[in-house]
Parts: C-alpha cells; structure tokens; sequence
C-alpha cells in the first residue's frame, strides 16, 4: 500500500494526468459563486487540470458510466454520391483515461455493464472505452442517507478497482488491484510513499460503522433474484407503484447500471450518421415495433424497469443484481418513486418496516 | 410551517369519503425520508390514516395527474394548493378533463422547502426534516441536528411566490390569499440587462447539463400533448438523447414556445429537473415579454380566456420594435 | 470579431405567397438586384412559418432567417399576419435572451407591388448578416463540413 | 420511392443567359429520387409540355421538378400538363429560377449555383408530395338574407331574379329598415318612401322571395353550399296567412298608449299595430308587452272585430330549419345612444333631437304630418342647429364614441338645413362641423347649393354645450375660422349621432363564425378585392353591417354581394382547394387552440372513441378540419403544439425538407 499526504493531492494527481487523461469529480460552480444552479446540480466528472479543485460530494450526478457508454455515440456514417452508397467505420482507437474517485457502487456498475457488453456478441464501442480505462476508486467517508449499496453486497469500505484509494484527514491511502492498477501507482510512485497494508483500516472501520447506521440498512435483496418472476410479476401492486411515474428517463439516465439505447440515423444533408443513444424503458416508444409495442401501458414499462433491476438481470448474470445501491434515483425521481420503495413493497415481511 | 394541518386535510378527506361525494383522494404518501413524497391515489380512510402525509415538501402539482385519474369511474378528490390552481383552470382551458369528475379542495400553502438547499448546506447524511414554526430541524447522520432558517430554504418558486390566490375549487379550507405582486422576473431582468455575449455563456452553461431525460416535460401541466414533437420522428425535431448543443437549445426553445401562453409558472420543470437547469427562467422570459407586449395575462386565471399566442390585435408591435423594447425595460428593471 | 472576407452568408427567406413572393417575382421582373446568398421558401401566408422550421435552418447552416408576409390588414387570409407577428416577436425575442445575435432574425411586410423593397429588404439583411459572420451560435456542428 | 422528373427551362435567354441550363439539369439528375432530367427552350410551349408528358409515361413518373419562372405565372400550366399525362396535378413543383435567380443574377456560375440549390430543394419537395384530390360538395341552391333593410331587399331581389329562391329573415314585423323611416334622400331629394317601398312590394311579391318577419335567426350549422339554419318565427297572436291588413283591429285596439317605435317614440300606437301603412307583410302584430288579452286575458277586442278571424292569442314561436348555400348578412345600423353625451341636453329637452327623429319630423307620414314643428310645444322653430359627429371620429376618447367617421351624416344635415330653408325660408339654421366631407357624386355641389343657394350657416366648429333655458336653448359654440365663441339661441337641436352595427350583429357573427372588427362591424375576405365577402367561406355582407354608407352605396354592395351569391348557387359542386389543412387524430389532444387562431371556423371538434395499445378505449376530443372551408394559410399548424395538424402541399417535413435542401 502507498500513501500521499492530502497536501500533495495535487501532485498525485498532477502525476496520474501525466500517464493518461484524468478524470475527476468536481462542483458545478464553487460555493462562493452565485451560480447557485451549477452548484446545486451536483458534482460531475471533467478533465483534471492543475489546480482542479475536488469535490467534496459523495457522487456525481450523473454516473461515471458515461466514460464507457456515453449518452451519444457515433457508430458509422454513410454517404450518398449520385446513386452509389459509401459506408465509413468511424471507430477510432480510445485514448487512455483514468477515472478518479469512483465510489464502491459505481464500479461494481461497471462489472454490471461489462456482462452486457462484452459477453458475446461484443460491443466493441464499449470495450474499446473500457480497455483504455484505469479505475481509481475511492472508500465512501460519509454515505448518504440514500446510500444502500451493502442491499446487494457491495462494501463502500473497500471498494473494487484498478486502485483503491482511502482517504482521512491526513492522507491518501492507494492500493493496485490490477496490473493497471499497478501501472499506475508504479507511475505516481514519486509522489507516494510505501506504508503498511492495514494503514487505512481505520477508515474502513469508521465507514463501515457508518453504514451500519444508514436509514436504509435493513433493506434486504434476499426476496428478489433470478427465479423470481413468477412471484412478482403479476403483483397487483405494481399499479400504485406506478401510478404516480411521469414515465419520464431521469432514474435510467442517472442510473449507473441502465444499459438501454436506441441506434437513429441524423441526415446532415451531406451524410447519415448513424448513432446510438441512450434509451428508457420508461418511454412509451422504447422498442416501438412495426406491430407497435410490446409493453403498451406504463405500469408495464414501469414494472420492466425494477424487474429487470431485481430479477432478469440476477437470473441471466449468476445472481448479480443490476441495482447497485448508489441512491442517485433516490434524490432525483421527480416525484420520489425508487427502488428501494418497489422492494420494500414488494419484498415481503422481510422489508417490512 | 404550514398553516393547514395533515389531520385538517385527512379529516376533510375521510369525510368526503365517508359521504360518497368522492371514491378516491389524489394525496401526497409518506417515503422513506420526510422529504421524499410521492403523489398517490388513496381509495380508504385506512389507506389515508396510513400513509397520507402533508408537510413542507408536499410540492407536486397534481392538476396534470387529473387527466389521468378522471378517466376512471366517480369523482375524485383533489388538495390544490393556490399555483396548482392555475394549471388546474389551464386544462380545462384545453379540455383535458372532465370538471364534474373532480372535488377540488383549496389549500393554503405556505411555501415548500427545497431538499438541494438544504442538503447543500448541510451536506448529503440527511435522514429527515421537520418543521418547527420558522425553522426547520434537519436530522443528519453526521451532524446531529441541524437548525435551519424555513424562510431561506424555500423553494425557488416559492419565494417569489406569485399568488396565494385560489383561483379554483369547489371547497377551501382555511382562508385564500392574495395574488402577490412578487419579484419572479427580477431573474429574467437581469439576464436581459447582460450583454448577449454573457447571455449566451450563461445559458450555454446552464442547458449544457441537460441529459433530455424528458423530466420537465413530463410533469409539466402544460404539456399534455398526446404524441411530442420531440418524441415523433415525422417532426423534425424528434431525439432521444442530446447529441450536438444544438439540440440542447433547440428542445428548451421548442418546449418553452409551446408552452408560451399557456404556462401558469408554476415552476415544476425547474423543481423536477435533476441537472438543476432553471428552466423556469425561459418560461418567465416569455411571460414577462408576453405581459409587455400585449398586456398582462396570467394563463389558468381563468378558465377560457384567450391565450395570447392565439389572439392578437391590429396595433400589436412589430417583431424589431418588441426585442428592441426589451433593452430598455430591461435596463429599467435591473 | 474576425471578419472573413470571403464570408457569403446562406439566408432563408420564408415568403408568403400572396404578397411577398409576388414582391420577389416583381423584384425579378424589374432585375433589382440582391445576393444569390437568399433562397426564398414558398408558404402560403407567413403565419405558416412554424419555430422549428427556422430553428432547422439555422441548426443545417443558415446564417439568416428572414420572413416576409403581407402588410398588417392586408394578409389573404386576413389574419395570418398578426400570428406571425406575435409568435416571431415572442421568438427573436427569446433568441435574444439566449445570446443569439439578433440580427440574424428578421419579419418584414413586404407586398406584391413592393419589389424594390423587397430587393433592397434582402441586400440590407445580407449585409447585416455579413457583418456578424458565420451563425455559431445556433449551429449544429454534425451539419458543418 | 418517388420517380421524379427534372425539366429545365430555358425561357430563351431569360434563364439560359445567366444559368447554366445543361449543368442545372445534370446536377439534378443525382438528386434522390430523380430518373429523368433534362432541359427545354420554352418549357410553357407546346412542344415543352409535351416533352413533359412523354417523360411522364415513358419513364413513369411519380412527380416532376419544373425549373423555370415563377410558380405564380405557370404553375397552373404544368399542373394541368401533369394531369393531361395522368399524373396528379399536385405532384408538381416549380423551381422559380428565372425571377428569383435568372433576372437579379449578372453572372453565370452565381445564377447556376442558385438554380441548382432552387432545383435540389423542389426535389426535395416532391420526394414528400402525395397526390391530392379537391373535395367537392353538392351546393344548396338557396339562399338565406339575415336583415331586411334596403341591403337585405336588393340582394334578395337580384338573386330572386337570377331564379333563385332566397329568404329574407327580419326582426321587425315588415321589412323595410332605416330607409323606410327617412324623408328624402340625398342629393337629389327624391321622397324615400317612393323609391323604396315598391321594391318592398316587388320583395314581397316575388315567387322566389320568402319573407320571415318577426323572425330572427337562431343557430346556424354547416358551412359554404350547406348552411343549415333555424330561424325562430316570432308569435305575432295575427294569422300572417289569414290577415288581409285591412287595419281595424289597429283602430279599434282600446290600448292607445304604446310609444310607437317608427317614429322613435315621438307619437303613440296601439297594442295591435300594422308599422306604417306601405308595410310588408301587410299584416298585424300583437305587441306581448302592451295587449291586455295576452296579459290579463281580458279584453278580446280586436279578435271580435277582425272579420277574417286573424287574430289567434294562442299562437306560439315557430322554428323553421332550413337549407342555404349561401349567406348574406345586411344586418344594418343603429344611431348611437346619447346617453353618453349630455352635454348637448338630449335628455333634459325635447326639443334637443337625433337626425332621425328629425327625418320623422319632416315626413308627411310622421308624427307631425310633416310639419317641422317643436316637440315640446307643437310651434314652428326659428333657429335651428345640427351639430355634426356626435359620437363619430371621437378618436380622443373612444369610451364615449366612435372613432370611425360615420360617413352619411354631413350629406344628411345638408339636406335637413336645405329642406329647412326651402319650406320655412324664415328659419335660421347653423351647421357645426368639424370638416364637411362630400366625396360622392353630386354631393358637394349639393352641399354648395345648402351654402350657397340656401343661406345655410356653416360654421367650422364644435357646439360645448346646449342648455335649456325658458323655450330657448342656449347654444354655446366655438366658430374656429373666426376663432370666437358663438352664442346661439336656439329653438331647435339636431344632433347627427354616429351610427353603429346592430346590436344583433355580433351574435350573429359568432353564429356564422364571421369575423368583426373592433366596431362590431363585418369584415370583409379581402379589404379591396373582396370586398363583399366574409373570410368565412359562404357568407357576404351587405350594406352596413360592413362599414358606415349611404343608400347608393348600399344597394350597390347590396347588389355585388347578390352577384357573387348567384355565382355560388350557380355552380353544382364546390370544388375545393386540397392544400388544406388536416389534423391526426392519433396525435390531437383537442386542446382547441388550432380552433383559435382559424379565421374561417374550419375546425370543430368531436368526441371520439380511440383503441389504446393495450387494447382499453379511451374518448378523446379531437379536432376536425373541414376541407370546404378551409382556406390552406396553415396559421393552425403552428398553433397546435403536437404537430397534429398539418397542412397538405405544404407539409412540415416537405418545408424541413425545403430547408435542408438549401442549407446542404
């Protein structure tokens, strides 16, 4: 394990951006500012430069899943002269980047998405990202109310990763995971010192003392799973569940593990750019189909969304929930309808409260 | 603190049930939080007494829900706090629901709190909020409890209020206020008082974060459109995700003018947006140009009238005078 | 702001065609001059003219949005006119809060009889919208070469 | 995929001198969906249009591109060669490279370039085009006038006389109107009376005229061809059929004292009355308000004495539904209330009198017998003032009049003051005016004449204020050409009080889905080329329910609105125009505000049962356009939000796709 005084935060970082692009989180705008908006739209990721200021946020608005399946993406393009058809490649290879600060649940998404993605067939637009991508994660200090990553096994103490970073109040513990991972700590290793391999246990005990006592400890995945469709599929409860949604994309375009897109054609004039872009279940026109849709009312497309979150994404991936606790849907549902909600409605005594 | 109690509304709610002059109660229901209501429909006093819940994040408009729920049978009960009213009279303007389906019980409603606010004062541990008079008392994980001013963690909309007015329902409880004669365009003024360059940065910054999820068109009570352009690949405007800034302008404007008019401010795209884009401010834009350049209209103030997109008179401005006009009361205002 | 010599602005012009397109027939007939740079778009009255289709032609690439329609109390339809009028005021009026140039966008009365001021119309906005050059900022970059 | 076809014109020199036909044509050739392309001298010519239509059949066609002069001069043309080819006239586009390229561009690759953009974006047009079919709907061959004043009578007659049937519906008991209240007529002093009522017999008379007096219009449905109309007969307690007119039971009526509104309140009538005796219908009507059967029932009288057994008191309003291909309004004017201006002492002095009354009070069937006598004392007046634009051009404060100039009054108060001096050469008389306006033929030599010939004092100036005092009235004036106050005592007070709509235009105007302006007053399709026609498809104005005029003007409009009415009714089918709009009903959310901005009442909507997805129904309002009386301005697609609504021929996406086109 390596360690890097906090005052020499900014040279760790200044040396980590030497080896690749980095990727920090940061505020909309700082607290003096009178952008009162930015601020209050929470922290996201951009390209640290000297100086970049960290946030201090928990996590970011929007997850770190954008690094490796963007909102939009450009697939190929195709070009008409007179009457014959061109068709270019526009995959280019990925530059390197490093993604700092991840939290617990956002890279346990990743391992949600790479199921998904490079099972065959391979998605090679993603894994081109992916293989360019180094994961530094970060232990959660304070886990907010909304947190509930440990439902479904993740440890906010000891996060997974290329290198998993712990941080109190003096420094800033680093340990590689992977040979990545290794690369990279190698790469800092001027501005890092060697220290025991327990040094940040400390932190972890305090956070796990702190998740211990969030609101939402008690919640259990045990009643969801594969398997399990039969038992919650036609619950008549998903009708008031649903009842209140807007059927709008907010959950699933906050939502770290929300994997869906849509692939359109945008004629310039000049060519046709054939992208994809993220989709929602929650849309009345996902997956429209000559014949129409297949999930034609919104309890439906509701039900879609946490079925496939607790019970056929576990049941085609050895149990492994697509629901990875970091609450974003929690605090940004518009009119506060959320997972932990649907499993406690229907998750039986267990969830009971 | 709200001047209407949760009991006052359950009673009256229960007792509307209990006299068959509704089969259902449109309410706010309890979350994990204090600050995470969810709009829902109770069907029974045990319902009701479970769950119901009315507090200082009770904020949701639920007019727009109205043209949902008056598709089923009988009569439905509606809390409308004075904004929600507005849009309520605003659809039936358009036909969207059926009067005789709904009981509309007017509430007073003494501004909602802002969870961003206070969790960004007080950072993200927080479990709970209650309201004690003018403060309210934030529970958090790892600060104890921490006592806030109310006044200053309303809501945007909130604090400048623009009527405390009802301007429908079939029954009131407790007294109706007034329309306020609020600062709700001292915003806009000063974004017209900027130079274009400014201007341009300001909204570039702002509407870059939109990530389209759709959020401000789908709550709002204006948007009620059986098929969206946005979402119609025959209009020309139709995508799903934001690919060029373009795009993130092109949907804001199109939303906005088709709301022209017709939007009663009541402020739940800005409220519901999850990238904290002040959408209202585009709203407001054109209700303070549309108030100056035609006349004052305040859209849902009643049911009927005509909206200003749809009506003209023969001395109307010319397009250059009006946008000319706008750098003098611009300057004046800010 | 660099200004690009060789700069031609692309203008759109909407034109209804009962007054204004005639005016640019009998700007035609009477060989005034304008740029090559306006292409006039036929529409029945001006109040056709939908938002979106100007905010297209800016994101494929317009420079300048012109519409031009009968004189207030004289549209074919008779009221057209005032709509337009009120709907573009309401527009450039938001597009002017956005920071987009104002003078990008124009409404002009222009009738059938009016061809010279059609012509001179069209060579006063080009060379409006050449002074401001290239529209960047209600661009869509996929549509630039 | 469409087979489109690109012919470029050369119109001789006209294009080819600047454009580069040839290139124009080639580079057209690769456009999406172009099979043919090529070029022509004269594209209008025979040979032209052939060549079109051969490549029509030949290479099959599906649209064509003609890139030649403005659509405005030959779009008809190639349209018409289309059809001849059996391709869908509306499956043309014209590319306007000759006005709008050709003949403002001095150089040849400028005027190439542009024709070739103008060329790809009419491709692009007609990639999207769909063939239209005009609708036709049958035509009602009758027609319904709404007002039976001097307007509504000479409209009936002229259409009657064309061989048309046409019913003239009147609220009053006869027909007649503000003509059959006045004495002479200017300029040439010819007695109202003689000149109007035999048209008002020849009304009545005409086989192809029905008149509903005592009647008013109730709800109008349909649209252009195909009105349907209910008109409400008022109870009037006298068999119309039955009554010969003969005026006893007006005689013998023991109720005597009913203002009589004729003479506008200045003598009295019975409750049974017969309007004056040139009446049409010459029939009897019992006034509800004032009969003492019909309120107490008791008394019976005039029923015992009407030999003809006429009198019914148990008679009842009647509605009458009937079918009209065509509409004219010729509701007519009021003079305005004076209320508003006190100042003049309308109301404190009986002697202070509209021009109207004063027309009854000259008449020789008025309440005086024509004797200009005062009518507060019964003695002939010395001095007499008119004030002019009472209430007109009252642009400083529009709450208390109208703006507008009523028009008729200037020539009107000529007349009085010259017809005053003519017979009682004694009497003084004063005229206040703020300008005399005389544009009309023989009026301002008719004027003079007053001046002139009969010493009538025109004095440039506003009248402040008119108090009664003693038998006089002090006449306070200010004369702005000698820039003094004038004080006048006066016997008499004639105040020209401006003129407005009936009052029952407006709710008729609703009815029709007929637009008014801010005065209430009709208005017209087109201010100068339409001038007799409503925007509303099948509906036409007449006389003053249009805007202030004088008789001639009246009946010549009267007559102009019958023309284009028998030109309606004479057709057999109404052939529309197809680029209309059309709203989808999957999309409309009924929210009405197409409704709003449509200037011709083409949209209604109804309630309509729509399967949903997952297969519940779901009652949706929805709007509907109807296409025969939709003009195609597509001021409703832009209204509707959703998109909805769109406007064939000119469609949304065939208007992106113009502007792609051109933005490439």
């Amino acid at each position: 394990m390596r360690k890097c005084a906090l005052a020499n935060k900014n040279a760790l970082l200044a040396a980590m951006a030497k080896t690749a692009k980095l990727y920090v989180p940061v505020d909309g705008a700082d607290e003096k500012s009178r952008d009162v908006n930015s601020r209050l739209a929470g922290a996201y990721y951009a390209e640290w430069k000297d100086g970049t200021q960290l946030s201090k946020k928990l996590n970011t608005t929007r997850s770190p899943k954008d690094f490796f399946f963007p909102q939009t993406e450009n697939m190929m393009t195709f070009k008409m002269t007179g009457k014959k058809l061109e068709i270019f490649d526009t995959r280019r290879e990925h530059e390197d980047f490093i993604l700092f600060g991840v939290r617990a649940c956002d890279v346990r998404s990743f391992t949600v998405l790479d199921n998904v993605f490079l099972s065959d067939p391979v998605d090679s637009y993603y894994a081109n990202r992916r293989a360019h991508g180094i994961i530094v994660s970060m232990a959660c200090n304070k886990p907010a109310g909304t947190c509930f990553c440990r439902t479904f096994g993740i440890d906010a103490a000891d996060p997974e990763g290329d290198v998993i970073c712990w941080e109190d109040d003096a420094y800033i513990y680093l340990t590689a995971k992977t040979e990545k991972g290794e690369g990279l700590l190698n790469a800092v290793a001027d501005v890092t010192e060697d220290c025991a391999d327990d040094a940040a246990d400390a932190v972890k005990a305090t956070v796990n003392e702190r998740l211990d006592k969030l609101p939402l400890a008690d919640l259990k995945s045990d009643a969801f799973g594969g398997g399990k469709t039969d038992t919650f599929f036609n619950d008549p409860a998903w009708n008031e569940l649903s009842e209140a949604c807007l059927g709008c994309g907010t959950c699933t375009f906050v939502c770290p593990t929300c994997q869906c897109y849509d692939i359109k054609d945008f004629n310039t004039g000049r060519e046709v750019i054939r992208f994809r872009c993220w989709d929602s279940c929650m849309y009345s026109d996902f997956t429209m189909m000559a014949h129409g849709t297949n999930r034609p009312n919104h309890m439906q497309r509701f039900r879609q969304r946490f079925m496939h979150k607790l019970v056929y994404y576990p049941e085609n991936n050895g149990g492994l929930f697509s629901c990875v606790g970091c609450g974003r849907c929690l605090s940004r549902c518009p009119i506060s309808m959320n997972i932990v909600k649907v499993m406690k409605k229907l998750g039986g005594n267990e969830n009971a409260e | 603190m709200q001047t209407v109690t949760r009991d006052l509304l359950l009673q009256k709610a229960c007792e509307l049930l209990d006299a068959g002059t509704v089969n259902r109660v449109y309410g706010w229901q309890k979350g994990q939080f204090d600050y995470d209501v969810t709009p829902a429909v109770f069907s029974s006093r045990e319902e009701l007494e479970k769950d119901f819940v009315y507090n200082d994040f009770c904020g949701a408009n639920f007019s727009k829900y109205l043209i949902k729920e008056t598709a089923g049978e009988g009569k439905i009960l509606v809390f409308l706090k004075p904004c929600d009213t507005y849009s309520f009279n605003q659809l039936l303007t358009e036909h969207r629901f059926d009067r005789e389906k709904v009981y509309a019980v007017g509430i007073p409603c003494d501004g909602m709190a802002d969870i961003r606010l206070i969790e960004e004062e007080v950072g993200e541990g927080v479990t709970g909020v209650e309201t004690d008079g003018d403060k309210l008392i934030v529970h958090t994980l790892y600060d104890g409890d921490v006592k806030l001013n109310r006044a200053d963690y309303l809501a945007e909309r909130c604090r400048v209020c623009k009527s405390k007015k009802h301007v429908a329902y079939d029954e009131l409880l407790g007294e109706d206020g007034d329309v306020v004669d609020s600062a709700r365009f001292d915003e806009v003024a000063k974004l017209e008082a900027m130079t274009p360059d400014e201007r341009f940065a300001f909204w570039q910054n702002e509407l870059s974060r939109c990530i389209r999820c759709n959020a401000c068109r789908d709550v709002c009570p204006a948007c009620t459109c059986e098929k969206c352009v946005f979402g119609n690949p025959k209009s020309g405007v139709e995508n799903k995700a934001v690919s060029d800034s373009f795009e993130e302008k092109m949907f804001h404007i199109i939303r906005a003018f088709h709301v022209a008019g017709r939007c009663t401010d009541c402020g739940e795209c800005s409220r519901v947006c999850p990238q904290h884009i002040p959408l209202h401010l585009l709203n407001r834009k054109f209700i303070k140009d549309i108030d100056a350049f035609y006349g004052e209209y305040q859209a849902g103030a009643e049911v009927g009238s005509r909206a200003p997109l749809v009506d003209y008179t023969e001395g109307d401005m010319e397009p250059g005078e009006a946008v000319a006009s706008v750098d003098e009361r611009g300057g004046k205002d800010a | 702001m660099q200004v690009n010599e060789n700069f031609k602005p692309l203008i759109v012009a909407f034109c209804c065609n009962w007054c204004s397109y005639a005016g640019a027939d009998l700007a035609g007939n009477n060989r005034l001059n304008y740029p090559a740079e306006v292409k006039i778009i036929r529409v029945p009255c001006s109040c056709r003219v939908n938002p979106m289709f100007i905010l297209r032609a800016f994101q494929r690439g317009a420079d300048g949005v012109i519409i031009c329609g009968c004189h207030p109390g004289d549209c074919h339809y008779t009221s057209g006119n005032y709509f337009t009028r009120r709907r573009m005021s309401l527009l450039f009026s938001m597009l002017d809060y956005l920071g987009i140039e104002r003078e990008r966008t124009r409404v002009e009365w222009v009738s059938a009889a009016e061809g010279a001021k059609f012509a001179a119309t069209m060579n006063e906005f080009v060379e409006q919208v050449t002074a401001l050059g290239e529209n960047k900022r209600l661009e869509d970059l996929r549509c630039k070469q | 995929m469409q087979r489109i076809g690109v012919f470029v014109c050369w119109c001789g020199t006209n294009i080819a001198g600047t454009v580069d036909v040839v290139k124009v044509a080639e580079a057209l050739r690769t456009e999406p969906g172009v099979v043919f392309s090529d070029n022509y001298q004269y594209m209008c010519s025979q040979a032209g249009q052939d060549m079109i239509k051969d490549a029509i059949k030949e290479h099959n066609l599906t649209g064509i591109v003609v890139c030649s002069c403005s659509p405005r001069m030959h779009e008809a043309t190639f349209r018409k060669t289309a059809a001849a080819a059996g391709l869908n006239p509306y499956m043309v586009e014209i590319a306007n490279i000759r006005e709008q390229c050709s003949w403002i561009h001095k150089d040849m690759p400028t005027g190439t370039e542009k024709a070739i953009i103008l060329g790809k974006a009419a491709v692009a047009k007609v990639n999207l085009n769909t063939p239209l079919t005009p609708g036709q709907t049958p035509v009602t061959k009758r027609a319904l006038v709404i007002g039976g004043g001097i307007a509504g009578i000479q409209t009936a007659l002229d259409i009657a006389d064309a061989g048309f049937p046409v019913d003239i519906v009147e609220k009053l008991p006869t027909i007649g109107g503000k003509m059959a209240q006045l004495d002479k007529t200017f300029p040439t002093l010819d007695c109202a009376a003689c000149i109007l009522t035999p048209k008002m017999v020849d009304a009545g008379q005409n086989e192809n005229i029905r008149i509903f007096s005592y009647s008013e219009v109730e709800e109008v449905g349909g649209f252009v061809g195909n009105f349907s109309v209910k008109i409400r007969k008022k109870a009037r307690y006298v068999k119309e059929d039955i009554c010969t007119g003969c005026g006893l039971c007006t005689e013998k009526c023991p109720q005597k004292k009913v203002p009589n509104e004729f003479n506008l309140g200045m003598d009295n009538r019975r409750a049974v009355y017969i309007p004056f005796a040139q009446a049409v219908p010459k029939v009897a009507t019992i006034d509800p308000n004032y009969c003492t059967m019909l309120k107490t029932g008791k008394c019976g009288v005039c029923a015992k004495v009407c030999t003809a057994g006429a009198i019914d008191y148990k008679q009842k309003d009647e509605i009458i539904e009937e079918k009209y291909g065509a509409i004219v309004a010729a509701t007519g004017y009021n003079p305005i209330s004076m209320n508003k201006f006190d100042e003049f002492a309308y109301s404190q002095s009986k002697d202070v009198i509209t021009s109207l009354e004063f027309e009854r009070l000259t008449n020789a069937a008025g309440p005086t017998a024509g004797k200009l006598l005062r009518p507060s004392d019964g003695k002939h007046p010395h001095t007499i003032v008119f004030v002019q634009c009472v209430g007109s051009r009252c642009s400083h404060d529009a709450s208390k009049g109208k703006e507008y100039c009523s028009k008729i009054c200037c020539m009107y108060t000529a007349k009085h003051a010259m017809l005053v001096r003519d017979k009682y050469p004694d009497t003084e008389v004063y005229v206040f005016y703020i300008d005399v306006r005389t544009p009309g033929k023989a009026f301002d030599e008719f004027y003079r004449r007053a001046v002139e010939e009969y010493g009538v004092h025109y004095i440039k100036g506003m009248v402040g204020k008119v108090t009664p005092e003693g038998d006089k009235l002090k006449v306070l004036a200010s004369d702005l050409l000698a820039d003094k106050q004038l004080k006048i005592d006066a016997d008499l007070v004639v105040l020209a009080a401006a003129i407005e709509p009936d009052k029952s235009a407006r709710p008729l105007a609703t009815m029709l889905t007929a637009s008014m302006d801010t005065n209430d007053f009709f208005t017209e399709a087109h201010p100068k080329l339409r001038p007799v026609e409503s925007p509303t498809a099948g509906v036409f104005l007449s006389g003053t329910c249009q805007g202030p005029k004088d008789i001639p003007e009246t009946v010549s409009q009267a007559s102009a609105a019958a023309a284009k009415v028998i030109g309606l009714l004479c057709k057999d089918k109404l052939t529309g125009n197809p680029c209309v709009a059309s709203s989808n009903e999957l999309m409309c959310n009924g929210c009405s505000s197409c409704e709003k901005v449509c200037p011709y009442g083409a949209i209604t909507y109804e309630d309509k049962e729509f399967r949903m997805p997952d297969r519940t129904t779901k009652l949706r309002r929805v709007a509907k356009v109807n296409e025969a009386v939709c003009q195609g301005c597509g001021c409703c697609t832009v209204a509707c939000p959703s998109g909805a609504m769109d406007l064939k021929g000119f469609a949304n996406e065939q208007i992106m796709a113009e502007v792609d086109a051109i933005c490439k």
